[in-house]
């Protein structure tokens, strides 16, 4: 049998040699040491190896964060949700707070603009897909629309809801612009009738470029042969939209609609506070802000609880049902 | 595809408005930031005949954005620190370890993705209180690693769900313990991912307002962006002032924006597509 | 064998690495706990610590510079082993950070508060002052604003006041006496009718916070009320389906219809826009305020001698012409301080004639304190509305409670919206305000 | 003594009811390159991770030399693994690649470098140590996945599909490197493929696996000649061994009314139903007149010396494939009928019922 030229174990006196015929397994050589002593110990499977403990350490930190400072402050906000504001303060009231919610006009608007979130955020979706795929077609300029575009992404949405105030204000370039081009200027954050649309639409504009860079990237995954297979096929755009990529981007269409819905439900708080405060007759609350006013200007931090308790569940409802459908529509494409 | 000459160009002017109107509301904002409050009040619209950086030295001088800024870098470096760690950790072990509850940890963690800050706002304030966190530092990091963790979890584990197994179970065959593998490939091989979560991250903690001013009670631990909203107050009217403030803080940003625009359209797209 | 004599060392820095793991949050935790007990003082505060934190969304203001140089020379005085902070907070969320601080039953030890509802709503966290105050109560006005069941939680510094201010030079433009603003409603009509024609807005209005029509309610309604009808309203009998209240209501929305406003009342900011407009000489009148801002000193910045000021105009007979007036901004000492006592001082020092004076001087404020000569200020009209004040009485708005106020907002906004009658308005504020 | 050992080793997933590895017994002697061969799921991936400590042994052992390794980390087995994809770290060097183990083991820095040194020698990876993974071809990386193996002397290699990745000329020239590196260095060695080819001509022993369950193992010789079962016999060889199912009449077997001589002991062994199985060199063209299964040329692959005529045969009336390999250039017409018949001894005899073997 050749030895290896290759380190020790071409030192013949090495005991450690496995390839010595016949070479007892000396127990006095040191790695025979080392393997009897982990041959007796590892007839069973020890419980608490490295391997299983480590992966519980890494993810320690995490957890722990996340119960500690979201997990426990839930638990304790509802808890709390069931005590009295000013007098009550404390004592048990059980579901009075909720029915005080149900009963706030208020509220109730705060909710539906909930649904009015819902509805928009096929929009919301659409908009950035489509613009990912005119750039896809490489439109003249595509290189610095997709820079720009981007660009709101980054600014605080405080910043953005006050230059908005005064760009929308309705002697403000908005409707100087509007004017120019004979159309009767509009009370964009004044007037109850288009406010929330407003406001949704300044979230859209801040936000659209991130849904933009995601499809950007679902698209780079699109396999080009299957663009050119359609166009073989003698496909038009319209059926190669919605025939190739479409399904093609299932994936990364579920992630924008998941991202974009989190992000209307949760992330509007700064423009809304900013640019209408709930107003024109509270006509543009949304439940974040419901909570913010009763809890601060309203010192009802009770009823504050509560309204966050019934915002977490709609939170949770509606994600779910959201995973549900979308699971459905592309197993269905 | 299909489209060609033309119809590229008539696409294309949308487009450009549409670019336009996306950078416009800056420049507008740069052009009050040039007024005094006296020529903003007589006509606020209009294009600012001087140019000058005096706004932006009062709002730096008088204002103490100065002083913000350099608690908002503190608690944004601090805060990324702990968010890389910690996400890189989890997502690790989350994407390639096998371990029981694995599945319910992730969903705990990505769960909190859905409870806006305001759900959970007073009792966090207790419980930040009550380890006596309130006005520190390490009270605001912790309050931005525990609203931002859920988002950098999830794209480190799905960033790390496409490194291959079989890289790691080589090196555990080479030797290298579960922290070892952490430390010598999750770390290295998560670069990209990292940097561009990590710029992410920074981002927004750097543009924070409605945390921090909840957390920093004390006005020499404010950070900038609350700073910058605080000189629009409703009892002050200098809007060239506020406006100057904007610029200023916005401009790191962009800078970053400029030079990292790469990296953070990536962490972006870090868990869009699964490869 | 190398990869034999390794594995133990292998094992030990596998350990040593487990240990920094798991100890890495705990080392955070307590660095944490460590820089608390640094910079966390100010909210334990407390006397025995030598410190006391003022919140306030004042003191960052240069104009309020000398006050708080003044109050903070006289408290160092008293005690001057005592250090005092002053934290601005922005005004936006001033109640909101109060109530985080409430909550968590730490925070300032001395609070500005806004006289009424915003006062009357927290006194539970606020020590009732009555025993300190002493010949304050001689000195300084205002004090039915910071009081609740007659019992006193705030030292008034300023009092609030909303004047009707005009400008001369449109009212000229306009074809009008610049010397001879409206008195009653009747001639405040025509003025507007007669600016309408130069193209300018009779008044500045921003009702997107809805307080548009609080000062409304508070400046129309002496001239709208019989004297005894106005002071039952204060105290406490409020009969939201009377005449004389939907007079009121119904004024604010044929005021909108006939064009008295800029356009885009609902979203045009009070304290940014609306005196922004008026200062930028867009239009002929505001209702303005007395102390802090949007006053006699900011108009007088832009407009000069073309200020005027007219107290509120008599609507019905039997109504009377004055401009109501109340204490302002006080400050309050909150329970949870650790020496009342010492916190009282510093409110104290922070009311004293010295430091209003230079509030009053730099700032533009009317403070309360009623020994301040007022006389040389040079502008104008800061004599007639001192000379007015003794005829004040407390506005009609601050007397209800935040809810009704809320709603109020609201409906104010709604009214203009024509999204709610005046009936419905009132039917609402009368079931909210019981 | 680095014989590797598997006893009765099982592996059962969570959540299935049968083993992907079934109680599988198995010894590999010390220097022996044992090949695990067999379609895809049949487990030999499995058997090789449990070995490598990737996967859990759910019952029985598994042994390296006298160690019972069954529930140690892969690390203390002092094994090396080379997998498909090559699993280089992409990050680092290859010299780094190949250093990594020994730095894990905390082997000196002048003793690393010697040792990559000698075998980045060995495999000719003299010229790329500083290169990253990104910057090499598909061979030159999997010689540096062998390199990280070698540099570690462990007392076992696995290897895991390691050429499935190279096109095919490359494939076989490195097929035959790695054989005689293993010789050279005389180190146990567990590989993995799905080739049969590969396991033929690499193998000192090939143990054929099917659903979790091991076939045979055996030379790769004994392999082709004495397949243990009808599923070895149409595993092993290239083209396949002819598999027709026929009838045993006083020791020939009958097949579609031809007779085949069989082998008298094995047909004596049979019970019931039995099928043939004929190397394709082992049937013989015969000529018009005499007796010989017929069978409908569909097509000629000419190789030159030899050539494999497929067609057709109508036994019992459905037709079945047949491959016969004939001398080169013979020129067989596609559509005519040829006659083939063969010897005893070359015929295998299978028991349709159980599958086995029937030959002594």
């Amino acid at each position: 049998m050749n030895t290896s030229r290759l380190g020790t174990r071409t030192d013949a006196g090495d005991p450690g040699s496995a390839r010595v015929p016949g070479g007892t397994p000396g127990a006095t050589t040191p790695p025979s040491t080392r393997t009897g002593q982990r041959a007796a110990g590892s007839g069973r499977r020890p419980r608490w190896t490295e391997d299983r403990v480590v992966p519980y350490l890494l993810v320690l930190p995490a957890v722990l964060i996340v119960v500690l400072l979201r997990i426990v402050p839930l638990v304790m906000g509802a808890n709390f949700s069931f005590t009295g504001d000013g007098d009550a303060n404390g004592a048990w009231v059980g579901l009075d707070n909720y029915r005080t919610l149900w009963d706030d006009e208020v509220f109730r608007t705060a909710m539906k603009n909930v649904g009015l979130l819902l509805l928009a955020l096929p929009v919301a979706v659409a908009i950035p897909g489509l613009l990912a795929t005119f750039l896809f077609l490489k439109v003249p300029g595509y290189r610095l629309y997709r820079s720009v575009y981007f660009f709101p992404v980054v600014l605080s949405p405080v910043i953005i809801g006050a230059i908005f105030n005064v760009v929308l204000s309705f002697d403000g370039p908005a409707n100087q612009l509007l004017e120019k081009v004979g159309i009767e200027p509009i009370d964009w954050l004044g007037d109850s009738t288009y406010a929330m649309f407003t406001v949704i639409g300044v979230h859209i504009w801040a936000t659209f470029g991130m849904a933009l860079v995601i499809f950007m990237a679902g698209f780079a995954t699109v396999d080009q042969s299957l663009l050119d297979a359609a166009r073989s096929d003698g496909a038009n755009l319209r059926q190669t939209v919605w025939h190739v990529i479409i399904p093609e981007l299932s994936q990364t269409i579920q992630f924008v609609f998941v991202t974009t819905m989190i992000g209307m439900l949760t992330g509007m708080f700064g423009l809304l506070y900013i640019m209408t405060g709930g107003g024109p007759g509270g006509a543009t609350y949304l439940p974040e802000l419901y909570i913010w006013t009763q809890q601060g200007q309203m010192n009802r931090p009770a009823l504050a609880s509560a309204a966050s308790m019934v915002l977490f569940v709609l939170m949770l409802v509606v994600g779910f049902a959201q995973l549900r459908l979308l699971k459905r529509a592309t197993k269905e494409s | 595809m299909g489209t060609r000459g033309l119809s590229r160009w008539v696409i294309a002017i949308p487009m450009a408005l549409l670019a336009i109107a996306t950078i416009y509301p800056l420049l507008f904002t740069l052009n009050v930031s040039q007024k005094t409050r006296r020529e903003y009040v007589l006509d606020r619209f209009g294009l600012s005949n001087t140019f000058g950086l005096d706004n932006f030295v009062d709002a730096w001088q008088t204002s103490g954005l100065g002083t913000y800024a350099l608690n908002s870098t503190i608690v944004t470096l601090g805060s990324v620190a702990l968010l890389l760690v910690f996400g890189s950790m989890a997502g690790f072990a989350f994407s390639q370890l096998h371990f029981r509850g694995s599945k319910a940890a992730f969903l705990l963690i990505l769960g909190a993705l859905l409870v806006p800050f305001q759900v959970v706002m007073v009792p966090f304030f207790r419980v930040l209180g009550q380890i006596g966190l309130l006005d520190t530092y390490p009270g605001l990091v912790l309050a931005y690693t525990a609203q931002f963790l859920p988002f950098t979890v999830f794209l480190m584990t799905s960033y790390y769900s496409r490194i291959p197994g079989e890289i790691i179970e080589a090196a555990r065959i080479d030797g290298a313990s579960t922290f070892g593998i952490y430390l010598r490939l999750m770390l290295p091989l998560g670069r990209p991912a990292l940097v561009s979560v990590g710029i992410l991250n920074a981002l927004f903690c750097w543009n924070d307002v409605l945390i921090s001013l909840l957390t920093m009670q004390s006005a020499d631990h404010r950070t900038l962006m609350v700073g910058v909203t605080a000189l629009r107050g409703q009892y002050s009217d200098n809007i060239p002032l506020f406006a100057g403030g904007v610029v200023m803080a916005a401009l790191p940003v962009l800078v970053v924006y400029l030079f990292f625009q790469k990296q953070i359209t990536d962490g972006v797209t870090a868990g869009s597509t699964k490869g | 064998m190398p990869a034999a004599l390794s594995n133990g060392t292998r094992s030990r820095r596998f350990s040593t690495r487990l240990a920094a793991v798991a100890i890495a949050p705990l080392v955070l935790t307590l660095a944490a706990c460590g820089a608390a007990s640094d910079d966390g003082g100010g909210s334990e505060g407390g006397g025995e610590s030598g410190k006391l934190v003022v919140w306030d969304w004042k003191s960052g203001d240069p104009t309020a510079k000398a006050y708080v140089d003044a109050a903070k020379a006289d408290f160092e005085k008293k005690h001057p082993d005592v250090e005092v902070e002053f934290v601005a907070q922005p005004f936006d969320n001033y109640y909101t950070l109060l109530g985080t601080a409430i909550e968590s039953g730490s925070g300032p030890d001395v609070v500005l508060f806004n006289g009424g509802a915003q006062l009357r709503d927290r006194v539970d966290a606020l020590v009732p002052l009555d025993d300190y105050l002493g010949d304050n109560e001689e000195r300084l006005a205002g004090w039915e604003a910071f009081q609740d069941a007659d019992q006193t939680y705030a030292v008034p510094i300023t009092l609030q006041g909303e004047p009707f201010y005009y400008n001369k030079k449109i009212y000229e433009e306009a074809g009008l006496d610049p010397e001879a603003p409206p008195t009653t409603y009747d001639e405040l009509t025509d003025v507007c009718e007669a600016i309408a024609k130069i193209d300018k807005d009779c008044f500045s209005l921003g009702n997107k916070e809805g307080i548009g029509m609080e000062f409304h309610l508070s400046t129309f309604g002496p001239g709208v009320f019989t004297p005894e009808q106005y002071d039952a309203w204060l105290a406490g009998d409020r009969d939201w389906s009377s005449p004389e209240v939907k007079q009121l209501f119904e004024m604010w929305v044929q005021q909108n219809e006939d064009g008295w406003f800029n356009d885009g009342v609902n979203s045009t900011a009070m304290f940014m826009d609306e005196f922004t407009k008026f200062q930028g000489g867009e239009s002929g009148n505001v209702v303005g305020l007395i102390s802090d801002v949007a006053h006699w000193k900011s108009f007088d910045e832009f407009l000069g001698d073309d200020l005027g000021v007219y107290p509120g105009p008599i609507v019905n007979e039997g109504g009377q012409s004055l401009m109501p007036a109340e204490g302002g901004i006080g400050y309050g000492v909150t329970e949870w301080t650790a020496d009342k006592e010492l916190a009282y001082d510093l409110v104290d020092s922070l009311s004293s004639t010295d430091a209003l004076t230079a509030f009053y001087a730099d700032a533009g404020a009317i403070a309360s304190d009623t020994t301040i000569d007022t006389s040389d200020s040079g502008i104008p009209v800061v004599a007639d509305i001192v000379s007015w004040l003794p005829e004040s009485k407390p506005n009609l708005h601050t007397v209800l409670s935040a809810d009704t106020l809320d709603l109020l907002h609201r409906l104010s906004q709604q009214l203009i919206d024509g999204k709610v009658t005046v009936d419905d308005a009132l039917a609402q504020l009368a079931a909210s305000d019981k | 003594m680095t014989a590797v050992t598997y006893e009765k080793a099982q592996r059962l997933y969570p959540g299935s009811t049968t083993p992907a590895v079934d109680a599988l017994d198995l010894e590999i002697r010390d220097g022996e390159f044992m090949v695990l061969v067999g379609p895809s799921g049949c487990g030999k991936s499995t058997s090789l991770r449990m070995l490598a400590g990737l996967e859990e042994v759910t019952s029985g052992s598994i042994r390296i030399g006298d160690r019972d390794v069954t529930h140690l980390p892969p690390k203390d087995r002092d094994i090396a693994m080379v997998f498909q994809n090559y699993a280089l770290y992409p990050h680092m060097t290859v010299a780094e690649n190949m250093a990594f183990a020994l730095k894990m083991a905390g082997v000196g820095k002048e003793e690393r470098a010697a040792r990559v040194k000698e075998a980045a020698a060995l495999l000719d990876l003299d010229a790329y140590l500083d290169r990253k993974p990104k910057a090499l071809s598909g061979g030159q990386r999997q010689r540096v996945a062998m390199g990280r193996a070698i540099v570690r002397q462990p007392q076992v290699f696995c290897m895991d599909e390691p050429l499935s990745n190279l096109d095919a000329k490359l494939r076989v020239s490195t097929r035959t490197q790695i054989a005689a590196l293993q010789q050279r260095l005389g180190i146990t060695t567990v590989y993995v493929t799905h080739d049969q080819v590969e396991a033929m001509t690499m193998g000192d022993r090939v143990a054929v696996l099917k659903d979790g369950v091991l076939q045979q193992v055996d030379t790769p010789l004994a392999l082709y000649d004495k397949p243990a079962n009808l599923f070895v016999a149409g595993f092993i060889g290239s083209p396949a061994m002819n598999l027709i199912e026929g009838e045993l009449r006083e020791g020939h077997a009958v097949v579609g009314g031809h007779e085949i001589p069989v082998d008298r002991a094995a047909a004596a062994a049979a019970t019931g139903p039995v099928t043939l199985g004929v190397r394709p060199e082992a049937f013989r063209v015969v000529g018009e007149g005499q007796d010989g299964l017929p069978v409908k040329v569909t097509l000629v692959e000419e190789l030159g010396a030899d050539a494999y005529v497929y067609g057709t045969s109508g036994v019992e009336g459905t037709p079945s494939n047949v491959v016969v390999r004939v001398p080169g250039q013979v020129g067989h017409q596609k559509g005519s009928t040829i006659r083939v018949t063969t010897d005893p001894t070359a015929v295998h005899l299978f028991d349709n019922a159980t599958g086995r073997r029937l030959n002594p």
